[in-house]
């Protein structure tokens, strides 16, 4: 197990490594630059700025200079913001970090739970309400989803705040900081949760389906356990296992932003950063915020791998 | 059933249909029979006749879109049928236990031998689990497995496929149940490993006096088990007669054609018998015997009427228009 | 598949996000707004009454909206407009602009122009202080000149364009100073150019840094130190920073020194915001001021709050095809034939809704430069035709154009969410027998593609631009990479910027720009509306298009 | 005594052969798919869909109209069915012209994708080991790079190739689906992992099939739930995906009209709340699309579904 563990690290690196060169060069062939977003500048002061931003250079040489800075720990400054990319990434990333972790744990509760209840009561109303609700959720625009909840429960109600992270000009600190970040997730973290709960549902139902129609649930039930202990000991155990695949696929999500929401709430995530840091070509930023996702989608399928082995003991890595 | 007095179960007028997009097939039609305290009841018929269905209808776990139409399962004083589902879970495992067809599939993959074989301990006996282990190794030890304490730290993919079916009786057994179904137990088994699944039963009847309602398409199963054979074709009881009398007299021709299939040693024949044409289909059966386009002695009755099940001698029913008084024969 | 479907979701988001970020809506029930002659239109709160509970408490604090501040509080190295808003509240200039696009001084009490337009020597108001307390003399101008010379500054500011004397043997490492800086006294600075420019007030004039603070360890070619500070700027101006929230907010104090007394209200807050929900936020209170994508829709909804003023203005840019010379369209005359087949109007009443008007000419409506005495190109296809075969492209077969055997096929490049345009001027362009192929792209994309003049039309904008000399240096044909090049053009292009009187300048640039509506350099479209509202509690505030807010920030007042 | 001889079952050949007659698998599922009224509805439902798109069109009065940005925005009338959009363009013309697009792009894409992933999935858990490390590796680059500056480059390399624009979308969902499969291969080969540990995979074993044989016919059609569940819920994706695209150049350009473009052109919520007909024809067509799509899945997968066999 250690071994394999240790093996498949050692195995990151090649691909780690073919990774930025394909992303380096991916961002290099877009067309445009940074210096070409400004539009008053003279052709003389554009070459410029090119030369100071060392975008003149051949592709392979700047690749081997952001490289060697790289190894260095240095990933370069924000062309935008002007600050070093680990510190810009730093002052978004958990604010992203904040609503996703809440998101994740709230749909995969409610999905599960959904998904088993529908898949246990098959062809019941509330299957078929279910089925209906998730295929409404992919089909009604988000954007609209967002609007809504906040006309209602902003504007109209006044329970909870447009948007935004924390009350303009607020002053609170400790619990009571705390508090009013609270308050201010809870709209955004519930479109996420819709959005995302329709599909996984859906996937939980289907693994449900399949298990509860197994030989060793019949067991179970000839055993005279509880109907309980049936579903969310024997069956669930076994369909949640594919479902750590897709768990693994949620760890660079965690740390990615979800543009959207993000926008419609002011919420200050990452996701806006990368959209801007792509709009105006910010390389440095883009580099640094791709690689860190490449790396976590790395680990979490490496996570994944040996999860999976360590829950079901038929795949088990010896 | 002349000699049974102290009768266990007893099944009338069971009834199981399933309701599919084809329309109703009905897989247990108007079934009865009964199971003696400690004896073996075995119920034989190709696939398809009902006979697994019956089974799993005494247990209450048939599956959408099967359904209970109608009938009584007499246990002790209670109908089975009319038991709250609460009360239904209370039996199973505990007075009636049941033993499935493949092993392979039948434990769950992901938990441990141990976990799985104290799950019924806990829930019926209330024992804790430290009890619950302690017992349990017991009860592999019971079933023939040497080194217990290893096995409850096993998975199931880890053993072979007889071990699982012994651990498949071994939680079958923890409660001590009164009744054991065993639905088909060593179709899935190797030859060897199943005489020696069959010995284990055996010596669990007659250790602690459990009756067993044996399902098996195997004669040679039921020769070396069953006191009672109750045939099943089509989703009815077409022969119960004692063991022995239905072998040396069998008077069904669906029973006389099955025992003809079956090979003896040392008799020679060019090919092994096979009862022509196939089983019905279980949807839209008329009026006619259901056996009737197989049967070498049809008679014109047969296709127009059904035969009622009647009793005859020695204990022996069947349900046939040929054992039937005054219908004509001829052609 | 699962996570493709993710990620193609995200991507459907971020183009809503885009989208909805460079929208022109389109909208039913068109308010009557004077299109001619109103640079601002205003609709005062009808009913203060409805005035939100939060807005009515808060009574030392106005929050503004905006888009996305980055945090870059440095005039000179900030890459984003709304940075560019922020450092314009901390930071004083000599020379601002007033409501009418003129020059006025500010930390300066005066500049005086030498004969030969060369010379310039700014006279500082007496007393002046940063918001740390610490003076503001003419060497914190003279650093901030050099600074700007610097051969690692890679800021928006292009300073060589005003050519100062010795600049160009600084930024080379020739000179340890810049001579055409002259200190002559604490209160007075002297500037000598090469060249008469009529935009190198603004820069000479521009935001004014402190060289103890800012200039602490400088050297040439090394300006380490004063990139650390562009988080905690220290400037002249009505307000200085508190604190920065990285995307949410910018918390600024009243300055005590600044040079025109303290303001009034002790708080001002730029709030991050977004065309999704500003009017949202505005509604429930929660801020006093932000800009609204401008049609009906918003408009009356603004108007039914009750607590908002609302200023309608016309933007001081203008928005057109840029026009590749090289290709079909260096004649003349298919150019014009383009502004007549093309039924502009008809396009911005589609995209607009009655807050935009059809652009004849390359300057906003609201500038002194602008002139009404040219070709409105009514649309008029007929014409369009005559001239078209007036050019040789006479219709083929299948009724399309064609000269020497090649079809008259054009290229459009524009960003999504120009439906009316690509729609109107595709089956316009058709009828006159002309094909139009439209490439919607990402912006940079389509910049890069124009770099490499593989395109006829391209759709754009310009930024609001202050001095007439911004928008008719584009099409100087030193500088225009289109491939235009008029030389009678160039020459009044070059007139206008070579003498700093307005009223001098006035007549060239009205006959410049007749001339350019005569040989339609790129296809005019239109000037939109840009629409404000503040809450009607704030006293004193008339926004504008070339000041904004910032005009009327330090004298204004809570009700 | 043997315990094999005396059996009446299906292991004694005689019998079956006799009666049985010897129908595909894939005529009985068919006939079973027959048989299932939903999925037959959610068929019907599709093929109607499909004639409304094509042949609805012809009757249209309005396909061929001018665009004058005139009557816009007009609630559903006796003249414009589902209303006018915000350039006065009848909007129920535009569903159907949209949906030829949007269900060209989704259906197709969906099947390309759930090809590529399942078979690359099924080969990489089946065979482990060495390819299974080659497709995996490769899957998790693939997985990492963003998708869109490719996109944009996509969208340069194919203007710079002069494709015409509308056709860029069909090449860029090709070239989408053949970049999206590492996903849906790492659901896949993880089922299979589980999968060829089962019983009846031994049996095949057993029986010395092919390796083809097992995986197409054993193992993936025991992954069919999973990959039916990802392709509906992937044609939804796709069909709004495309509007997307086309902020990119890549998808459809203005005029012509999909279904995401007529969804992302409502886009306040003034929008949302007075003038419903601009985004529920196209928010509806979507719904009932992907409804119909999972019908027919499911009806497919009981149709096929081993287990379902009694």
């Amino acid at each position: 197990m250690a071994i394999y563990v240790l093996r498949r690290v050692l195995n990151m690196i090649p691909i780690l490594i073919g990774v930025s060169v394909i992303i380096f060069f991916v961002f290099a062939m877009t067309p445009g630059d940074f210096v070409d977003s400004n539009q008053k500048l003279t052709p003389e002061r554009q070459a410029e700025l090119r030369a100071l931003y060392g975008l003149d250079k051949p592709v392979l040489e700047r690749y081997f200079i952001w490289m060697g800075n790289v190894l260095q720990g240095d990933f370069g400054y924000s062309m935008q913001h002007q600050i070093p990319v680990t510190s810009l990434l730093n002052q978004y990333l958990w604010n992203s970090f904040m609503i996703a972790v809440a998101t994740l744990f709230l749909t995969w509760t409610i999905a599960l739970f959904i998904g088993v209840f529908s898949a246990v009561r098959q062809h019941s109303w509330f299957d078929a309400l279910v089925t209906l609700g998730v295929f409404a959720t992919m089909s009604f625009p988000s954007f609209f989803l967002g609007l809504l909840l906040i006309k209602f429960f902003a504007v109209d109600l006044h329970w909870l705040p447009v948007g935004g992270m924390i009350s303009t000009g607020s002053q609170t600190t400790g619990w009571a900081y705390v508090w009013e970040v609270a308050k201010h997730m809870i709209l955004p973290v519930i479109v996420l949760t819709v959005l995302g709960v329709g599909s996984l549902t859906r996937y939980f139902r289907t693994n449900m389906l399949d298990v509860i129609r197994q030989d060793f649930v019949r067991t179970a039930r000839a055993k005279g356990l509880k109907e309980k202990v049936v579903v969310y000991k024997h069956a669930l155990r076994n369909a949640l296992l594919p479902a750590i695949t897709l768990l693994a696929f949620e760890l660079p999500g965690l740390f990615a932003g979800a543009i959207i929401t993000e926008k419609i709430f002011n919420w200050p995530g990452v996701g806006q950063i990368h959209m801007q840091a792509l709009e105006i070509r910010d390389y440095p930023v883009l580099m640094g915020l791709t690689m860190l996702l490449s790396m976590l989608t790395i680990v979490g399928n490496l996570l994944a791998d040996i999860m999976y082995g360590v829950a079901d003991p038929r795949v088990r890595i010896k | 059933m002349t000699t049974m007095t102290n009768t266990l179960a007893e099944i009338k007028g069971l009834s199981t249909y399933f309701h599919t997009e084809e329309g109703i097939v009905k897989a247990v039609d108007d079934v009865s029979f009964s199971i003696p305290a400690g004896r073996t009841v075995a119920v034989v018929g190709e696939s398809g006749c009902g006979k697994s269905v019956t089974a799993l209808s005494v247990m209450r776990l048939v599956a959408e879109p099967g359904r209970i139409e109608k009938g009584e399962i007499r246990f002790g004083d209670q109908d089975l049928l009319r038991l709250r589902e609460g009360e239904m879970r209370g039996l199973r495992g505990n007075d009636i236990a049941m033993v499935f067809q493949e092993p392979m599939s039948s434990l769950n993959p992901v938990l441990t031998i141990g976990e799985q074989l104290i799950e019924p301990l806990m829930e019926h006996r209330l024992l804790s689990k430290k009890e619950a282990r302690a017992e349990s190794a017991g009860l592999i030890t019971r079933v023939g497995i040497p080194r217990a304490e290893e096995m409850l730290k096993a998975y199931p993919h880890e053993l072979s496929g007889g071990m699982l079916q012994r651990i498949m009786i071994a939680i079958a057994l923890s409660c001590q149940p009164k009744l054991l179904i065993a639905d088909e137990p060593t179709t899935a088994l190797d030859v060897t490993v199943q005489a020696q699944i069959l010995d284990l039963l055996n010596g669990i009847k007659a250790e602690s006096n459990t009756a067993i309602l044996l399902i098996t398409h195997d004669l040679g199963v039921v020769a070396e088990m069953a006191d009672h054979v109750v045939v099943m074709y089509a989703g009815k009881v077409i022969e119960e007669a004692p063991v022995i009398e239905l072998f040396q007299n069998p008077r069904h021709p669906y029973t006389k054609g099955l025992l003809r299939s079956k090979p003896v040693i040392g008799r020679r024949e060019e090919r092994l018998y096979s009862i022509p044409g196939q089983v019905p289909q279980l949807i839209g059966l008329g009026e006619a015997c259901a056996f009737a386009d197989r049967c070498e002695s049809c008679l014109p009755v047969c296709r127009e009427r059904r035969p009622v099940i009647t009793q005859g001698e020695n204990g022996h029913l069947v349900a046939c228009w040929l054992y039937e008084e005054g219908v004509s024969r001829d052609e | 598949m699962y996570k493709g479907w993710k990620t193609t979701a995200s991507l459907l988001v971020a183009s809503t996000l885009l989208l909805s970020a460079c929208s022109t809506e389109t909208e039913e029930t068109a308010t009557p707004v004077d299109l001619k002659n109103s640079s601002s239109e205003v609709t005062l709160a009808s009913d203060m009454s409805k005035n939100p509970e939060a807005a009515k408490k808060r009574n030392d604090t106005f929050i503004a909206g905006m888009s996305s501040p980055q945090g870059v509080f440095n005039p000179y190295f900030y890459h984003n407009g709304w940075d560019g808003n922020v450092t314009s509240v901390l930071f004083g200039s000599l020379v601002d602009v007033d409501k009418s696009g003129k020059y006025i001084p500010s930390l300066a009490e005066k500049w005086v122009l030498s004969d030969n337009q060369l010379t310039y020597t700014f006279t500082l108001k007496k007393g002046l202080k940063f918001s740390d307390g610490s003076p503001l003399t003419a060497d914190d101008v003279a650093f901030t000149l050099t600074m700007l010379h610097d051969k690692t500054y890679d800021g928006e500011t292009d300073v060589s364009q005003v050519q100062i004397k010795g600049g160009q043997d600084y930024k080379e490492g020739k000179a340890t100073s810049i001579s055409g800086i002259e200190v002559i006294d604490p209160l007075n600075i002297k500037i000598t150019t090469e060249k008469v420019n009529a935009l190198s007030l603004q820069i000479l004039g521009g935001p004014v840094l402190s060289k103890a603070y800012y200039g602490k360890n400088y050297s040439p070619g090394n300006l380490d130190h004063l990139r650390t500070l562009h988080g905690a700027p220290v400037g002249a101006g009505p307000y200085k920073l508190e604190k920065y929230i990285p995307g949410q907010e910018v918390r600024t104090k009243a300055n005590e020194h600044y040079f025109a007394g303290k303001p009034a209200i002790e708080n001002f807050i730029y709030k991050v915001t977004t065309s999704d929900t500003n009017l949202q936020l505005f509604q429930t209170g929660e801020t006093d001021y932000d800009g609204f994508t401008a049609n009906p829709d918003n408009f009356e909804q603004l108007k039914s709050l009750g607590f908002a003023n609302i200023n309608v203005m016309t933007s001081s840019a203008y928005s057109y095809l840029d026009v590749n010379h090289k290709r079909h369209l260096k004649d003349k005359n298919v150019r014009q034939a383009l502004m007549y087949g093309i039924d502009r109007k008809q396009i911005v009443d589609a995209t607009f809704r009655g807050y935009g008007e059809v652009a004849n000419e390359p300057i906003s409506p609201i500038s002194w430069a602008f002139t009404p005495d040219i070709n409105p190109y009514d649309f008029n296809q007929q014409k369009a035709k005559e001239l078209l075969d007036a050019a040789g492209w006479k219709a083929g077969a299948d009724g399309i154009r064609e000269k020497d055997g090649q079809k008259l096929k054009l290229t459009l490049l524009t960003r999504k969410g120009n439906d009316a345009l690509i729609t109107i001027a595709k089956q316009n362009l058709q009828d006159i027998g002309i094909v139009l192929e439209v490439e919607v792209m990402d912006f940079n994309a389509m910049l890069d593609k124009m770099e490499k003049g593989d395109y006829d039309l391209s759709s754009v904008s310009t930024p609001g631009m202050v001095d007439p000399a911004e928008s008719a240096q584009n099409f100087l044909s030193t500088i225009a990479d289109n491939g235009y090049n008029n030389p009678a053009i160039d020459q009044l292009i070059l007139q206008g910027q070579s003498t700093l009187d307005i009223d001098k300048r006035k007549p060239i640039y009205q006959k410049l720009f007749k001339e350019l509506n005569e040989d339609v350099p790129s296809i005019f479209l239109w000037y939109r509306k840009s629409m404000t509202a503040h809450n009607g509690r704030i006293q004193g505030l008339e926004p504008n298009a070339y000041t904004g807010i910032i005009g009327d920030l330090p004298k204004l007042k809570i009700q | 005594m043997s315990a094999n001889a005396g059996t009446v079952s299906e292991k004694n050949p005689g019998v079956r052969a006799k009666s049985a007659k010897p129908a595909s698998p894939w005529a009985h599922a068919f006939r079973r798919l027959r048989k299932n009224r939903l999925a037959v509805t959610g068929l019907v439902f599709l093929i109607l869909m499909g004639l409304f798109c094509t042949v609805g069109p012809l009757f249209s009065p309005y396909v061929d109209e001018r665009v004058t940005g005139a009557n816009f925005n007009r609630p559903p009338s006796a003249q414009n069915w589902l209303g006018t959009d915000n350039l006065g363009r009848d909007i129920l013309t535009r569903l159907m012209l949209a949906g030829r697009i949007s269900l060209t792009v989704g259906i197709a894409s969906m099947l390309l994708s759930v090809l590529i992933g399942s078979v690359l999935g099924a080969v990489a858990g089946y065979y482990r080991g060495i390819v299974d490390q080659v497709i995996m590796r490769f899957a998790d680059v693939l997985m990492t790079i963003p998708s869109l500056p490719l996109l944009i480059i996509m969208g340069a390399v194919l203007s710079d190739l002069k494709v015409p624009s509308d056709y860029r979308i069909y090449i860029v969902m090709l070239m989408l689906s053949i970049l999206g499969w590492p996903g849906l291969a790492r659901l896949v080969r993880s089922q299979i992992l589980t999968l060829s540990q089962r019983e009846f995979m031994q049996a095949t074993e057993v029986l010395g099939l092919r390796d083809r044989r097992k995986i197409f016919v054993h193992l993936l059609p025991n992954t069919l739930p999973l990959l039916i569940v990802v392709a509906t819920l992937s044609v939804a994706g796709a069909i709004l995906s495309e509007s997307v695209l086309s902020y990119l150049g890549l998808g459809v350009t203005p005029p012509t009209p999909s279904w995401g473009n007529m969804m992302d052109s409502a886009n306040s919520l003034i929008d949302f709340q007075k003038r419903p007909w601009l985004w529920m024809p196209p928010g509806v067509a979507i719904f009932a699309t992907v409804i119909a799509i999972n019908l027919l899945g499911e009806g497919l997968r009981d149709a096929l579904d081993p287990k379902m066999k009694k």
